[in-house]
């Protein structure tokens, strides 16, 4: 029973000496709780049996006032560190709207740069709260027999595919026969083209970096004859070549990958409240509500009880927040910090960004895209 | 007269089978003057060592002003006997990292908790006394040996000890640096320090000692006034070192 | 006073033992909490992942031990091969240090002095990135043919990441290893020089006859101890893409979340790597002292 | 004969050298482009330090710039001169406030810090750490007490057989797994903690041979005078011990500033780190070489400056060059 006390508060320690300073005497008695408990429970030795599962990592959270978020920090478009010392992109939008629905404030985040190799010990150690960083849904990586994460909802559909040198005569996959493709370790990416080579019987050399920043700079310095990554990613990285025009993505689609969010597996509160935040912005693009007009929206509905759905979407009936742990309005403070799905994507991936991405599948269904959300009731 | 050291039975061994000390039995009056010969390995270091408790005794038992101890001793009476006791080692031993000044100042600070300016004080008086006051501020190694030798001296009176031990401390000098630690010696003896002296300085021992001790193999040979041992040595082994060392 | 040593001891054990049940007690709570506990099982199963070179067969359908044996073997080999190369580099730049030809002195000099101030993550990048994928294809005969896509010696290919990091820790540990040569040359006597120059004997003769066995004794400890460091740092490959041991098992644990286990493998494979070249440095400062020792 | 050797060899290295020089020359006017260096400089020095609050990492790199001319070039003798060990001891906490905030200062959290910044505050932290566990260590391997001298062996021997990299590694990702739950170590202070663990070991190794040099006959001298074990130990031995090890314990913190940069390869974004993210930008993709020259100059600058210090630290301590 104290255990569980302790446990939701969070010791963090040098993070932050300001706010040490007015909790020093409920953290002295805290740590000496910690340590009657954790010394307790070293005589015990092993036999000791905690139920951790009962407290959600939501609670820690909130109680922290602040949502660690890992994210790549590498990949322009999605997360990136920008020249004014800030991460931007699609991803980092994610943890934005996350922090504000569950502390109510988009800048509560601390972001943990990783890179593909350690986000899943990360997540899984409770370094970080949330992965928000390119991250393929997969089933060994949702189950609890696998990596033991669990998933959001879709944020990004992407397929990985091949970018070569135009020059190079290469059209197929059959023309790398033998040739050294330049990929990122640890990543789905490298196993799915082990996958789509073995399967086709085509013999080639893999050459591992940690990173993409590696990947291009072995692509681009002629270490490989190929480079492999999604091709949303594939399409950034050629968008900041000299000679972007002289590079091609191959038609060959190696996988699907539909990039998504994720937490710690058998947290099925966190979960819930990671999945409807994303569905929110979706189910708010359906309804056309922006970061423009959120506020308007709201005033709307209250002053019309006959919009009963809308009523429910932005908290003012139905306490559908409460239901998931979070303030019934969280939509509304979601909207007011990152805007829809739809200005989300066009603000890090649209037109008029240097990434410029096709949204492709990733329109909402009703346009023919994979975008959907379930109803909000 | 008082006894400062009284030893009985004193027996120490390093390795099995042989013994260092071999039951040797003396007595230090108050204001004596002994000095301790004999050839190399004669044990006459470690008899002295272990009058300060530097060497743990295997046997016998020692009391030192009034201090007993045994070969079951404790710490602590270690500890009252060295505060009692200074000892003068053969290769001076001063601290390197520290100048001459706090060499001699370093015990009476931390140890008898003086005022650091009383304990300097007293530091230049006794490198006065010992004639090498300008040296005060210069590190041992700036100091030749029979200088860093008197330092050393000061060092040990700097912390009052009514008995005083000298392991051989002139056996490590140029030969015209042994007179200027003798002369010290002879006025600390002139003062009237209960002082035990391991030596080979004939000279010293004759002119200076109350009393002559002669050891070998651990074990005490003879005692006598200098000038019966010198002239008319009573044992064969005696005779045979003194003809050796003239 | 044995009894305090005594009382001590048994405190310090106590202290000792109950922080490490506190951590072990620990972790097996955080496992439970995600459901994992202690299991190497996953070691038999098929990886899945290429490895870009091995030397024994390999494919992506082999299990995880296979593969982590292959990283080994790939360590094994960068770590071998920067031995000998390093200490060659080394004894020669410490002997140029120690030249009457004052260019080639301070050559060596600033050879040292650079590499040693600039650290060796860095100057692998800078190997790799810049150094050999700047190659441009040139053959040079019929036996040595260099190119960004690999090297190739006497027939025999080399892939560029197993050069890079080759050439990173040769130089490296190179620039250490002259500084313990020249310690070591500086150690021996003067007048040694002299007798072997007044007899007659060419600089380079002297030094490798005269000199070198004279200072080896003091060379050789400090040497292991560089052995050993190179060993350690060869897990920086990871850095340019070669799958030496550290790499496998950083791709291993990622793609089965075994972090604890894996580590474990890590840290049994290092002490073992260890073992050898301490085990085989023992042996050579063996037969060096005792073959001085004889002649003496 | 000898001599045609010698001229000869002087011949060769002249081209090489030559040559090297006019290629170098070669690129640096024609082919060079640092603007990668340039436009990014603040990143280089802060990372993504609050842009309004760059002046306080900036301040204490300025204080230790002037600090490190001071020691180095300043009057031999003076009243500043008796208290500069006590402000370079001062610098690591100064720099901490000042990076960090809280007491009047805007608290920064570290997740922001990087750039030379945070190498700098790994080195100092982590070192200041290594010390003292580094010589609790060494003691305790000399201890006559059997449990203490094994336990500090196993505990030395263990790290020094362990690349960096994996004890790293295990800080940054498996120390959260040995924590109960709830209690979390902020990531940086995991890495310094991290490193100073490693290096203590090493450190200690260097200690253990400055004790081995002092002969028993200091102890003696100590005992004699009735100094106790711990006042002979803390007046008499370790000083000297510190003084004899000097050298190698320079080695260990020029080699640790040199190692901060692999956390780099685990995902701090201290000066290597933030230099490989901003090679990922689009617009100075392939800038390698001018990065990787300029860090190369940075950490040498770093290091040969960490050097000269402690050989005027050793000459300071050591001032008549007197020995046994």
């Amino acid at each position: 029973m104290e255990t569980s006390a302790v446990r939701q508060e969070g010791l963090r320690i040098w993070d932050n000496p300001s706010r040490i300073v007015p909790t020093l005497m409920f953290r002295t008695c805290n740590r000496l709780l910690v340590g009657a408990t954790v010394g307790l429970a070293a005589l015990v030795g092993g036999c000791a049996s905690m139920d951790g599962a009962s407290v959600s990592r939501l609670d820690l959270v909130k109680q922290r006032g602040e949502l660690l978020c890992g994210v790549s920090g590498k990949i322009p478009g999605f997360s990136f560190l920008s020249a004014e010392g800030a991460y931007t992109g699609l991803d980092v939008d994610i943890c934005r709207a996350m922090a504000a629905a569950f502390v109510g404030d988009a800048e509560k985040v601390q972001y943990r740069p990783l890179t593909a190799p350690e986000r899943f010990t990360a997540l899984r150690s409770g370094e970080i709260d949330l992965l928000s960083r390119n991250t393929t849904w997969t089933l060994s990586r949702d189950s609890a027999g696998g990596n033991g994460l669990s998933f959001g909802p879709v944020v990004f559909h992407d397929g990985q595919g091949l970018l070569v040198p135009e020059a190079a005569g290469i059209r197929s996959l059959k023309d790398l026969s033998g040739k050294a493709i330049c990929v990122g370790s640890g990543t789905t990416t490298e196993q799915n083209l082990n996958d789509t080579f073995a399967a086709e019987g085509i013999p080639y050399t893999p050459i591992k970096y940690q990173d993409l920043n590696q990947v291009v700079g072995g692509y681009l310095q002629g270490r490989c004859a190929a480079m492999t990554s999604d091709r949303s990613q594939l399409a950034s990285a050629r968008s900041g070549f000299a000679d972007p025009e002289k590079h091609v993505i191959l038609a060959d689609r190696l996988s699907k990958e539909p990039l998504a969010p994720a937490v710690v597996g058998g947290d099925q509160t966190m979960a819930d409240a990671m999945t409807w935040v994303v569905l929110a912005l979706i189910e708010a693009e359906e309804r056309g509500i922006t970061q423009a007009n959120v506020n308007a929206m709201v005033e709307q509905a209250e002053a019309d009880a006959s919009q009963t759905a809308l009523r429910r979407f932005l908290g003012i009936d139905g306490a559908l927040g409460s239901k998931l742990g979070l303030p019934d309005d969280f939509v509304v403070q979601v909207i007011r910090a990152t805007g829809n799905y739809g200005e989300i994507y066009d603000r890090h991936l649209g037109p008029a960004t240097p990434v410029a991405i096709p949204r492709g599948a990733n329109r909402l269904a009703e346009n023919g895209g994979l975008m959907i959300a379930p109803p909000f009731t | 007269m008082t006894v400062a050291i009284r030893a009985t039975d004193l027996v120490k061994s390093y390795t099995p089978g042989s013994r260092a000390l071999d039951g040797v039995s003396l007595e230090v009056a108050s204001g004596e003057v002994l000095v301790v010969m004999g050839p190399s390995g004669s044990g006459k270091s470690t008899l002295i060592r272990t009058f300060n408790g530097l060497e743990k005794l295997d046997g016998g038992e020692l009391d030192v002003l009034g201090v007993r101890l045994d070969a079951a001793h404790e710490e602590r009476p270690v500890c009252e006997i060295r505060r009692r006791v200074g000892m003068v080692f053969q290769q001076f031993n001063l601290f390197p990292h520290l100048s001459i000044l706090d060499n001699i100042t370093l015990a009476p600070v931390k140890v008898q908790k003086r005022p650091k300016v009383q304990a300097e004080q007293r530091a230049i008086e006794l490198l006065d006394q010992m004639g090498i006051r300008e040296q005060a501020h210069k590190f041992p190694a700036q100091l030749s040996g029979g200088q860093q030798q008197r330092v050393a001296i000061a060092r040990a009176l700097a912390l009052d000890p009514e008995v005083m031990l000298f392991d051989e401390p002139t056996s490590a000098l140029d030969p015209e640096r042994v007179k200027e630690v003798l002369d010290a010696m002879r006025q600390l003896a002139r003062d009237g320090m209960t002082m035990v002296v391991v030596t080979h300085e004939l000279g010293f021992a004759r002119e200076v000692a109350d009393r002559v001790m002669f050891m070998d193999q651990g074990q005490v040979v003879e005692t006598s006034d200098p000038a019966s041992f010198f002239t008319n040595a009573r044992e064969e082994r005696s005779r045979r070192f003194l003809s050796q060392m003239v | 006073m044995r009894r305090r040593s005594l009382l001590l001891q048994v405190g310090v054990s106590v202290l000792l033992l109950a922080f490490l049940a506190l951590l072990v007690n620990n972790l097996a709570v955080n496992l439970l909490r995600t459901g994992l506990g202690l299991d190497f099982g996953w070691l038999g199963r098929p990886s899945g992942f290429a490895l870009a070179e091995s030397a024994l067969p390999y494919t992506p359908s082999d299990n995880y031990l296979w593969a982590l044996t292959i990283g080994w073997l790939n360590s094994l080999k960068v770590i071998a091969a920067g031995l000998v190369l390093a200490t060659l580099l080394g004894v020669a730049a410490g002997a140029a240090r120690s030249s009457s030809n004052r260019l080639l002195r301070s050559l060596a000099g600033g050879y040292v002095a650079v590499i040693r101030q600039v650290p060796l993550l860095l100057q692998l990048l800078f190997w790799y990135f810049v150094a050999f994928l700047g190659l441009p294809e040139t053959p040079i005969g019929d036996l040595i043919q260099l190119s960004n896509q690999g090297i190739s010696l006497l027939g025999m290919p080399l892939s560029v990441e197993f050069c890079a990091v080759l050439t990173g820790l040769t130089v490296f540990t190179g620039a250490s290893i002259a500084e313990i040569v020249r310690g070591g040359v500086n150690a021996v006597p003067r007048g040694q020089w002299e007798a072997f120059r007044s007899l007659g004997l060419s600089e380079g003769l002297g030094f490798r006859r005269i000199v070198l066995p004279q200072a080896l004794p003091a060379i050789l400890p400090a040497l292991t101890s560089q052995y050993l460091n190179l060993a350690k740092n060869s897990t920086l490959a990871i850095a340019v893409g070669y799958a030496d041991l550290y790499a496998v098992s950083d791709t291993t644990i990622t793609q089965t979340g075994r972090a604890i286990e894996g580590f474990l493998l890590l840290l049994i494979s290092f002490l073992l790597l260890n073992l050898l070249i301490s085990g085989g440095m023992a042996g050579i400062n063996a037969t060096v002292l005792g073959r001085m020792r004889r002649s003496r | 004969m000898n001599r045609w050797l010698n001229r000869s060899v002087t011949l060769v290295l002249t081209a090489l050298i030559g040559w090297g020089v006019w290629s170098v020359l070669h690129w640096l006017l024609l082919a060079a482009d640092w603007q990668v260096v340039v436009s990014n400089l603040p990143l280089y020095v802060v990372g993504s330090y609050p842009v309004d609050q760059r002046w306080r990492p900036l301040l204490w790199m300025i204080a230790l710039v002037v600090l490190i001319g001071f020691t180095l070039l300043g009057p031999r003798r003076g009243p500043l001169q008796r208290w500069l060990p006590l402000i370079w001891l001062a610098m690591a906490p100064l720099g901490l406030w000042l990076v960090a905030g809280g007491m009047m200062l805007e608290p920064v959290s570290t997740r922001d810090w990087g750039g030379f910044t945070l190498t700098l505050l790994l080195t100092f932290g982590s070192g200041l750490l290594a010390l003292p566990i580094g010589v609790l260590l060494a003691l305790g391997r000399r201890s006559r007490l059997p449990v203490l001298r094994l336990s500090s062996t196993a505990y030395i021997e263990l790290m020094r057989a362990v690349p960096l990299i994996a004890v790293l590694f295990f800080g940054q990702l498996l120390i959260p797994l040995f924590l109960p739950p709830g209690l979390e170590i902020n990531r940086v202070l995991r890495a310094v903690l991290a490193f100073a663990f490693f290096a203590a070991a090493y450190i200690a190794e260097d200690v253990r041979g400055g004790l081995q040099a002092i002969p028993p006959t200091q102890r003696e001298a100590a005992a004699v005078l009735g100094l106790s074990e711990w006042q002979s130990l803390q007046l008499v031995v370790l000083p000297q011990a510190l003084r004899i090890a000097l050298p190698s314990l320079t080695n260990q913190a020029v080699g640790l500033l040199q190692n901060t940069s692999l956390m780099a390869i685990l995902g701090l974004v201290e000066l290597l780190g933030i230099s490989r993210s901003l090679l990922a930008n689009p617009v100075f993709i392939g800038r390698f070489l001018e990065v990787y020259l300029w860090l190369a100059a940075v950490y040498w600058l770093a290091c040969t400056a960490m050097a000269l210090l402690a050989r005027h630290l050793e000459l300071r301590l050591d001032p008549l060059r007197s020995d046994r």
